[in-house]
Parts: C-alpha cells; structure tokens; sequence
C-alpha cells in the first residue's frame, strides 16, 4: 500500500485524470470544469491533457447538462458531470428523480445508465443562504442512486474510481469545506463503496456522521477523551444503499449514540439513522440516540451566526456528555 | 412522389397510419372495460406525424418520445402484442408491464421511452446524440415532443446545447395546438414555433402535420442535414388531436365545431384520397389493409389477455443493477 | 357548526371560491386552472365567475410562474398557485427553496411572501413511476415554508382559507386519491394550522400519519378494534412546523407508535416523527416505534404491484400486531 | 444629450460611475484584509449599466439584481453604510448582515435582492410586475442577469410569460461576454442576445454598455414603452468585466490583451473624456466629485466598523413572521 500525502482537491484531480486515461468513454462536463479549471480548481490542467471533447464546459443550463450525462450514458459514455454545488443541482432535481433513477426499474431492466454525478456540498465558507445547503440527505431519498460522501482523500480519489465501475447512476458529495484539507492518499486496490468505514474506536458512544461533519467529530471525540469518555467513530461514506449492519453493531456494543449531520434537523438524513437504530437495536440502547443538525435556518453569512448555526465541535460533544448524563 | 415506383411504400404509409388509428381504437375500448388504467394519451388524428417522421430514420437511430406514443412505438416497430401487454401492465409488456401507457421502451429498437414530464426528454435525447458525436458513430437521435413542452426551460437549454455543441438531434414539435386544455396562443407568447430556432441559430421549419407526404419529405432532409454533421435541426409539425388530452378530460377549452373541422383534415382519409386519385388504391387493398390490422390487433389483445403479471416478489428488481 | 356533506374536490373549489370572493388581492394561477377548470375539476367554473385575470391558466413553465408566485406575493398580492402535481414541483423546488423560504430570513426580515401553493400528491392511481411521487416530506425539511397535509374535506377548504391569511409560504398537499372521496364539511370558523388532529381514541398503539394514508390507518383501527386492539390514530395535518407535542402526548399515553407515510422508507419523513419520539418520549415506549412506508422503488404501472408498494391498510395492521406482539 | 441645459446630470451620472469604482476597489481592499468574506463579484468596468439603466426609474418601480448588485444598490439610492456594514455582516447592514456580498435587499427603495442563483431572479421580477397589472398600479420592475443566465431554463420561461401576459418587466442583460470562465460563443450557440426576443415575440436591443449616454437613452426608451403598456423589453447591454469573476479565479480563460484591450474603453475614463470635451468638467470638478465620493466611502467603512454584530439568539428570528 503506498501512502502519499495530497489535498482532497488533488486526490479528486487524480481520480479524474486516472479515470480519463484509463477509459476512452469518461469524459467530463459541466460549468467551468475546462479553461476556469473548475470552480474549486479539482479539473485544472485537464483540458490541457484531454481537450475539450472530453473536458466540456457548458453552458449555465444544469437541467439540460445533467439530462445529457443520462442520455450520454444510455448512449453507452461514462459521463462524469459536475454540478458545480449542490445548490445549482435542484435545477436538474427532476432529471435526477424521473430519469436517471427510474428509467432502469421502469422500463423493465432494459436501460443502464453509468452516470457519475459529483457536486460540492455544505455550509461553512460564510456563503449566505442561496450557497450552503447540504442536500444529499434528500438525495438518499431516492431509489435507483448511489449516494456517496468521501470525507478523506482516499475516498475522494477512490470512491470517483469505483463509482465509475457502477452500472447505475452514483451521486458523489464533497464537502466544498475539504477541498484544502491535507490528508494520506491510500492506494491499496479498489475503493470499496458498500460499508461505513469505522474511523476510531470506542465503548461509550457512536457518532455516526459523514462528509464535512466527519473532522468534527473526531476531534470532539478527541475532546471527549481527554474527558474519559471513548467516543467510537462510524463514517458512514455511503448514504444509499446505507450499511445498517455497521451501525447497528457499534450502538450494540456502544449502547448510544449521537449522529452529526450539517442539514437542517427536521427530516434530516439523521432522522433516518435514528429511526433505524430505533428499529434495528433499540433493546441495546440505554438512551436516546440525538442529534446534531444544523439550525433551522437559512444559512447566514456572518461568522458567528453560521458557526452557531452549524454543527460545531462543542456541540457535538455537549450532545455526548448529554447523552452520559456527564 | 413517384407514384407508381412508390406505390408499395405509399401503401405502407396508409397501412402504419391505420394500424396506429385501429390500435388506439381499440386502446379506447379497453380502457372502458377498465382492461387499461391510469392515464391514456391517444394519438388519434397525428398519426402522419410519428408515420413520416419515422420513415426518416434508420435501425441505429434512436427515438425519445412522450406519454402520447402509442403512435411512435408501433411505427418503430416494437410488436403491437408487446405494446398492448404494456397497457395491460403484463410481464410480456415491453416495459415488464411497469410502465403502462406512458412509458413504453424498446432497448433492441432504441426506442427510449415514453418519458412523461413534459420537456423531460429532450435533454436526454442531446445526450445520446452526443455520445454518438463522441464515439464517431453517423446516427441521429429523434426527439418527439408537444407543442407544450416549448415553454419549458428544458427545451431552451437543449436547443442551446445541441445548437452549440453541433449534435445530431432532431427536435421534433408537434403542434397540436394544445397543451392539455390551454391554446397555443395562451401558452406561446411567440406562436411560430419554427422560428424559435433562431434564437439557437438552427435551422427550423414548419411542415403540415396532416400531410404523410410533406412531413416525410420535411423529415428526410432534416434528417440528412443532421446526419451530415450539420447540427441539431427543429421541426414543427402542425397537426390536431382529435380525442380528448386523456381519458379524463371533459374538453370544455375548446369547440366541437373546431373539432369537426379538423376532422375534415383527417392525415388518413386525405391520403387514402389521395393514392385513389392516383389509382394506387382499390378498395379491396384497403379492406385487406383493415383485415390484417384487425388480424394483427387481435393478436396483440390475445398476447396481452395471455401474459403472466410480474411477480410481486420482482417489485423492487431492476431499482439496482443485479449484482453477481 | 354546519355539517354539509360534499367531496374533497368540492371542498377545495368552495375554498377557492371563498377566497376569490373575499379577498380582490386574491388569484389562482396554474397549469389548466382555466379553461380546462383543473385537472382534477378544483377549479371548474371559476373562470367563468371570476375572470381571466384572476384565474390564470400559466404555460407550462413550473419555475417561472411559481417563482411569478413569489414575486406577486412579494408585490402585494395573495397568489394561489397550482402546480398541477408535486411531480412538476421538482421544476420548481430552486424557487421555493432558495427564494420563496429564503427571501424573508436572508433578507432581515424585510420582505413577506403570502403565497400558497397547492398541488396533487401521492400515489394509487395506476399513472406510473413519474407521476406518483410523495414529496411532502422533503418540502417539510425547508425551513420557511409551512406544509399542510388536508385528509379530511373540512381540511381541504379550510386550511386553504387558513393558510391565506399566513404572512409566509404555504404548502397545501392534497392527495389526489382524495379528490372523489365524501365527508362531512364542517364549518366552524377557522380551521387551526398549528395542530395535528387525534381522530380516533385508542390506548395499546398510536398510529401517526397524514394525508391519503390516514384514511388507510383509520380502516386498519377498525381491523385491530375486531381483534381487540385500540389504535389512537393522529392525522398530523401539518408536517412543518409539527406539532410534536400532541404526538408525544400520545405516544406516552399508548407506549407504542407506528407511522404510516407513503414516501419511499429511507429518508422519510416518518423517520423524522420516530427520531423525534426517540428524542421526546425514549423512557415511554414499550418496544420500538415502527414505520409503514413504501417499497424503495419507482411505482409501478400495474395496480398489484402498486398495491403491493403502497402501504396498505392489511400491512399497517400486521405492523401494529407485530409490535404487540399479537 | 443637450451639453449645457443637461450638465448637472452629466456630473451625476460620472459621479455614480466613480462611486461605485471607489467603493468596490475599497471592498476589495477590505477582502485581502479579511474584513468581507465568502463571495465578493465585483463590477469595475461595467458601471456604466447599473448607472445608465436606473436613471430611467423611479422610485416606485423595481429592481432585481444578481450577486454582482453592489453598484446597482448604491445608484438605487440605498446608503453606501449600509451596503458596507452588510458586507462586513453588521446588523446595521441592508438585510442585516444575514446576507453579504451577494444578497443586498432594501424594501424602501424597492430593492429586491441580490438573488444569487442565475437566473433565479427572473420569475420573481415577472411576478412583481404581474402584482402591478393587477393592481392597475404603472410601475414597472427592472431585472438584471448576465449573459449567462441566458443560457437558463428561467429567461426562456420568464421571457414567455412576460410576453404572453403583457407585463410591465424590462429584462436587461449585462452581456459582459463571459459567464464565470465560460466566453459567450461557448456558452450560446446564438451569441446576438438581443435578437432572441424575436422567440418571444417582444422588442430586443443592443446597446453599448461601456457608454452611459447611449445605455441611458436606450433604457429610457424601453421603460417608456413598457410603462406604456407596451408589455416586456429585453435589453443586452454589451459591456465588460475588468475584474476576475469573483476573488477566487484564477482569471485562466482570457488574455490579458484582451482585458486590456476593454480597459482602453473604460466608461468612467471614456466618459470623463467626453465631458471635458464638452467643456462639462474641469480638473477641480473631478477632484472635487472624489474627493466627496472618498468622504462618504470612509464614513461607510466607518459606520460598518462601528456596526454590532447580530446577536446569536436572533438566528433564527424571521424564518417565520413572529406571531403576536
Ligand atoms: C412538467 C410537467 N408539467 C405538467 C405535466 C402534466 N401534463 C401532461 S401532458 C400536458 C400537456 C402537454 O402538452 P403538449 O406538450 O402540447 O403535448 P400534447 O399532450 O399536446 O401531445 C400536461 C400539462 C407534465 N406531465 N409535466
Ligand atoms: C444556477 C446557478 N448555476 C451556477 C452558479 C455559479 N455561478 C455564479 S455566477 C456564475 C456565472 C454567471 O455568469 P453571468 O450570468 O454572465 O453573470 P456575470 O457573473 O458575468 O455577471 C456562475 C456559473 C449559480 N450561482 N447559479
Ligand atoms: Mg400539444
Ligand atoms: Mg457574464
């Protein structure tokens, strides 16, 4: 296994540039992804190396660029589209939900569609309201996708490559908040894009959380363990299909457990893990599972108010020590 | 025309526009007996639309089209008996039965869909032409839509990037001078919907939609422009519905004097006129014509009435890809 | 109290017409509110009454004339938009989401957005995968918005009524599989849009649903009662904001939920009503709180698929018997 | 233009250009010193548009703007403090400091945001303008958009509805050849904006965005007809941007030729040029005009200094009106 130390940002730069060399049917499109370098600079220099039949720019049209990822892949492409955010992406919502999703099951098997979907997601860079959703909860909502979220390097580069392996469209989510971030790229095979990746052990709590919300909650573990308490770590790296089976084992050992998620709280996808937790191990908790969200707000743009908005380290581990009645 | 080296092609014309006229006849008669359910869209009275129009394309084209393609599904060739499974919601259906009415598809005849949010296909149709544009291959990709769906951003956005891009597309209108109950003039501030293509800097025409012959010749160069790497191409047929939106609907936006005049217009009667002038059709061809249709859709509703419903057990195979 | 007996699309169309009546600052605008008198006949002669400009059949353009929603409720008018379902709505969702929940907040409070939306919901009447949707719950995440759930005719009437004297955007799902359906209208005054409604008494199982499937629950009450079980069946009428006392009132009453919602499980929002009970009433419950929902696939076209994919009144029965163990 | 009977206005207009000039370099200087965060779009280089184009309103009329509505926030009338203070996120800031850069509201001037999704803004100005007809009130509102929300789904739909109902609404598109890092031929296949009004059916218009004068009369023209009743009106002004999109780009996608190319028809400088020409402005005139517009630029600064931050237990305040 070779280990190299790299950005989040070059790690998905990577991951483009192996899939494009690699395969002669992936091609890149989306707003800015060719002469801009991409809005976060992950496609710079691969128009250089492919040209723009492979690296397209388009036009300012997300509903008729992510309708032709599918019909390209129906056309038998590997398109990998970037919506540019993930608060662009509701314009191509109906294209996502009626035909990327559905036309497999609806036509009864006949049709493939091998689209790799990926935008930036999330709140955090004091970009006001109409800039900071994090949607991929809603996402996940969706029969017929793939929901992925990397939260390190090595997913952001892996997950890409394995997405790219799915006969059906997989929707990948990056925090636009990690694409500095430095990390240790590991190259050990395929990715695998089925399980939640346990990123620290403990016995006393599970935070189960994903993306952004990842980094936060490890050092609020860190936190809690200078406390006493051993938080156990679950990221669950994949929204659709979720891999209950790893949740449900750490609350069964764990016997609690706090989920981080940066949507808004009311039908967040945290709902979803508390409500099968409630359902697949509710005789091993020995408390409620709570939750930290995000405020049930437009997300503002100064400072103080997204940090109080958003989840935060303290927050996450105030909800622990709740939970412990510490 | 040439009409006697064409005489076998004109019969076929007639022949495919009747075979859609008896199959939808008979969809409607179906539907009373609650064998069909849910919405159904006929296509009764644009049949030289789907029959011209198709006649254009090759075995490597692909189709796009919307809930009201009965007509489309048929001329491209996907069985009648596969179809009519389909509307019974039978496992012989060509879509397993799962998708009824609107949502026929036919993967060995690319025919992809039956796609039933007004405007929803026409990016998918620049899709697949732009997967033939990047992989070399000469096929063009027919777009079937309503006048409606011309208001929808999704058309803007698709002429643009087809437009840009240099796709082989056909976007094809057809104006039946309705969405739903709502007029054309009540829904398009601009009512010549050929001349939109400028603003993409397409070439656009009008052609008459009741008329087998000019909608066939309309096609044919459209399709030789686009096949040609001449870029995407618009096309507004100007044709009528003559039955109801769908089976719901009371039809109170519009007259029946309005109605009957168009009628008069019938695309199958005014080209079975036609080949008679030319003495290219007794009556006995015609009433062979009719026996086989009324053969063929027999057969069709004795296929449907015979296929097996899909297995409860199925209901969520296919969301995902099988993995093995 | 007046008690007329009338259907659900009838009470709508007298709503309609109050409000038309009313209010001069009052329009309808949609798809076929007009001359085709809606699709499902709720506006069926008030063109005629009221006029072409205060009924307004719209091209088909969701984004534009929602968003022209949002800017007549911000230029003093009381704009009723219909999108036809919420399948077309997702055409819509950047208008609601980033404009019509968010210019108030994002705004510092300057601007009001009175508008109501209201549009056909839900499934069950064979029209297939893309025009079946249950997306009331997704539109409950959007913090801004009110959503309104009407399963009753005198709901259907007067919430629309209520919801116009809102300052903000309101959402009115109806579930079209309730337009033909009879009941009693009352008329007793303004209906409340802050409260979920008990509409049956029970004491073993609260069953927590709203909208088409209340009707379901009510029947599979009747089914439990011949066999000796009391459901308590909560209409939640308002998923945003809920009204999550009365459900934890009932929950700790009866010691057990089921929820019933007709949107795909995952990511429901029943999950949302079992986290918050997870989080409000953990020590109540005898056993875990269990959900009804639908089968994670597109709807299909044929009805025994369909009823097999909808939550139906013999699957919420089994549900409750299986947390009672009966 | 009269040059003597209209000198004081020439004064005015100049005077505008530069106050947005020396407002928007004093915001950049404030971002590299972390004193405005998130997204800053600057608009050096265009200033003859916002300028231009809102001399033609008046004060019940309405404007909706993009993320790029620093300059049209300060011509509409709304204090350069306020703007200040919201770009530093004060609570003495236009909309409280909630919104930034990009999300500039005053309801006292009509002042409908910075709406920051492209194209997202369009519908919203069709409705406020459908507010007025109804109302019989004769406003009209003012929506501006750059060339790349064109290219949106939203100018098609809103454009239609516009027409199709006659409302008082003047689309006005600041055609600054590049959408982000995407150059307008590779964005429209139709690049003649102006000319896509003819798909809709109502006046289109191009004008030279870097000339106050010419964008003053061609707006003023358009609103008269508008206001008229004349319904919608789209107006491309053809202008440019000097800056990079917004402070993260690169600036990869044209030459500095290029740039310096368009600085050589800077409005503020072309205009000045123009003035002293006509024997309209004197080197102390200038000084005079900045020296006022350095005043009240520091005293903005200085009112955002001075401004309280909104306390944390009001973050969700106004997600719903309160109830009393
Ligand atoms: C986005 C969307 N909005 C509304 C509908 C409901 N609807 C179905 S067909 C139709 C009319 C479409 O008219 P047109 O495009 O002219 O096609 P036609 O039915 O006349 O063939 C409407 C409004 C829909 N399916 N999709
Ligand atoms: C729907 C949507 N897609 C993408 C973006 C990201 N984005 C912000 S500005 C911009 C370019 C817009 O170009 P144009 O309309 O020409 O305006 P300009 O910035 O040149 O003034 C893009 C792509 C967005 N805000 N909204
Ligand atoms: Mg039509
Ligand atoms: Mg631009």
């Amino acid at each position: 296994m070779t280990m190299t130390k790299t950005t989040y940002r070059e790690a998905v730069r990577a991951g483009l540039r192996e899939a494009l060399q690699r395969d002669p049917l992936v091609f890149l499109m989306g707003e800015d992804v060719g002469r801009y370098g991409g809005t976060y600079a992950c496609s710079h220099g691969l128009l250089e190396e492919f040209g723009p039949e492979r690296i397209r720019d388009a036009p300012l049209s997300e509903s008729a660029f992510v309708g032709a990822g599918i019909g390209a892949a129906l056309g038998g492409m590997k398109p990998i589209v970037e919506v540019m955010t993930v608060n662009f992406s509701l314009l191509a919502l109906d294209q996502i939900v009626n035909n990327a999703a559905t036309i497999r099951h609806m036509s009864g098997g006949q049709f493939s569609i091998p689209l790799v979907l990926r935008m930036a997601t999330g709140g955090g860079r004091q970009v006001a309201a109409q800039h900071s959703h994090s949607f991929e909860g809603w996402y996940a909502h969706i029969p017929g996708i793939t929901v992925l979220t990397p939260a390190t390097v090595t997913d952001a580069k892996g997950m890409l490559l394995a997405a790219l392996r799915e006969p059906d469209p997989v929707l990948i989510f990056e925090h636009a908040y990690l694409y500095p971030m430095e990390g240790e790229l590991e190259e050990a095979g395929l990715v695998d894009i089925s399980k939640a990746a346990l990123r620290r052990q403990g016995r006393d709590v599970s935070l189960l959380t994903f993306g952004g919300s990842l980094w936060k909650s490890l050092e609020a573990a860190e936190r809690l363990a200078a406390e006493g308490i051993e938080a156990e770590v679950i990221d669950l790296r994949v929204l659709r299909p979720l891999d209950t089976a790893t949740i449900l084992a750490s609350v069964r050992k764990t016997h609690r457990a706090v989920i981080v998620d940066e949507a808004w709280r009311t039908g967040s996808f945290a709902a979803e893990i508390s409500a099968q937790i409630m359902e697949g191990a509710f005789y091993d908790l020995d408390g409620p599972v709570a939750r930290v969200c995000s405020a049930e707000a437009p997300l503002p743009y100064p400072k103080h108010l997204e940090d109080a908005a958003l989840p935060n380290v303290e927050g996450i581990a105030r909800a622990v020590r709740g939970l412990l009645g510490a | 025309m040439n009409v006697p080296a064409d005489r076998n092609h004109a019969l076929e014309l007639l022949r495919q526009m009747l075979r859609i006229r008896r199959f939808e006849e008979k969809t409607a008669e179906l539907y009373s007996l609650g064998k069909i359910r849910g919405f159904l869209h006929l296509y009764i009275g644009e049949e030289a639309v789907a029959v011209g129009a198709l006649q254009a394309l090759g075995p490597e084209d692909a189709v796009v089209a919307t809930y009201r393609e009965h007509g489309h599904a048929l001329v491209r060739g996907t069985p009648a008996g596969s179809l009519m499974a389909e509307l019974y919601g039978k496992a012989n259906g060509c879509a397993r039965g799962r998708g009824g009415s609107m949502h026929f598809f036919d993967a060995s005849r690319r025919f992809y869909g039956g796609l039933a949010i007004v405007g929803g296909g026409l990016p998918v149709a620049v899709g697949l032409a732009l997967a033939d544009k990047l992989q070399g291959r000469p096929r063009v990709t027919a777009c079937f839509f309503g006048d409606g769906a011309v208001a929808e951003g999704e058309f803007h956005e698709s002429l643009n990037l087809a437009a840009l891009w240099k796709l082989p597309v056909l976007f094809l209108c057809e104006n039946n001078l309705y969405a739903m109950g709502t007029a054309l003039a009540r829904h398009q501030s601009q009512t010549d919907i050929a001349r939109k293509a400028q603003a993409y800097n397409l070439p656009g025409e009008a052609v008459d939609g009741m008329d087998v012959l000019a909608v066939e010749a309309a096609t044919a160069g459209a399709v030789e422009t686009v096949r040609g790497g001449g870029g995407p191409y618009l096309l507004e047929y100007r044709t009528y519905r003559f039955r109801a939106h769908s089976m719901y609907d009371a039809e109170r936006y519009r007259t029946k004097d309005e109605v009957e005049q168009w009628k008069q217009r019938d695309p199958i009667a005014a080209f079975e006129g036609l080949l008679r002038e030319w003495k290219c059709l007794t009556s006995d061809d015609l009433a062979a014509i009719e026996a086989d249709i009324a053969a063929e859709i027999d057969k069709a509703v004795a296929f449907a009435e015979a296929g097996a419903w899909e297995p409860v057990e199925d209901l969520t195979k296919d969301v995902y890809t099988e993995r093995t």
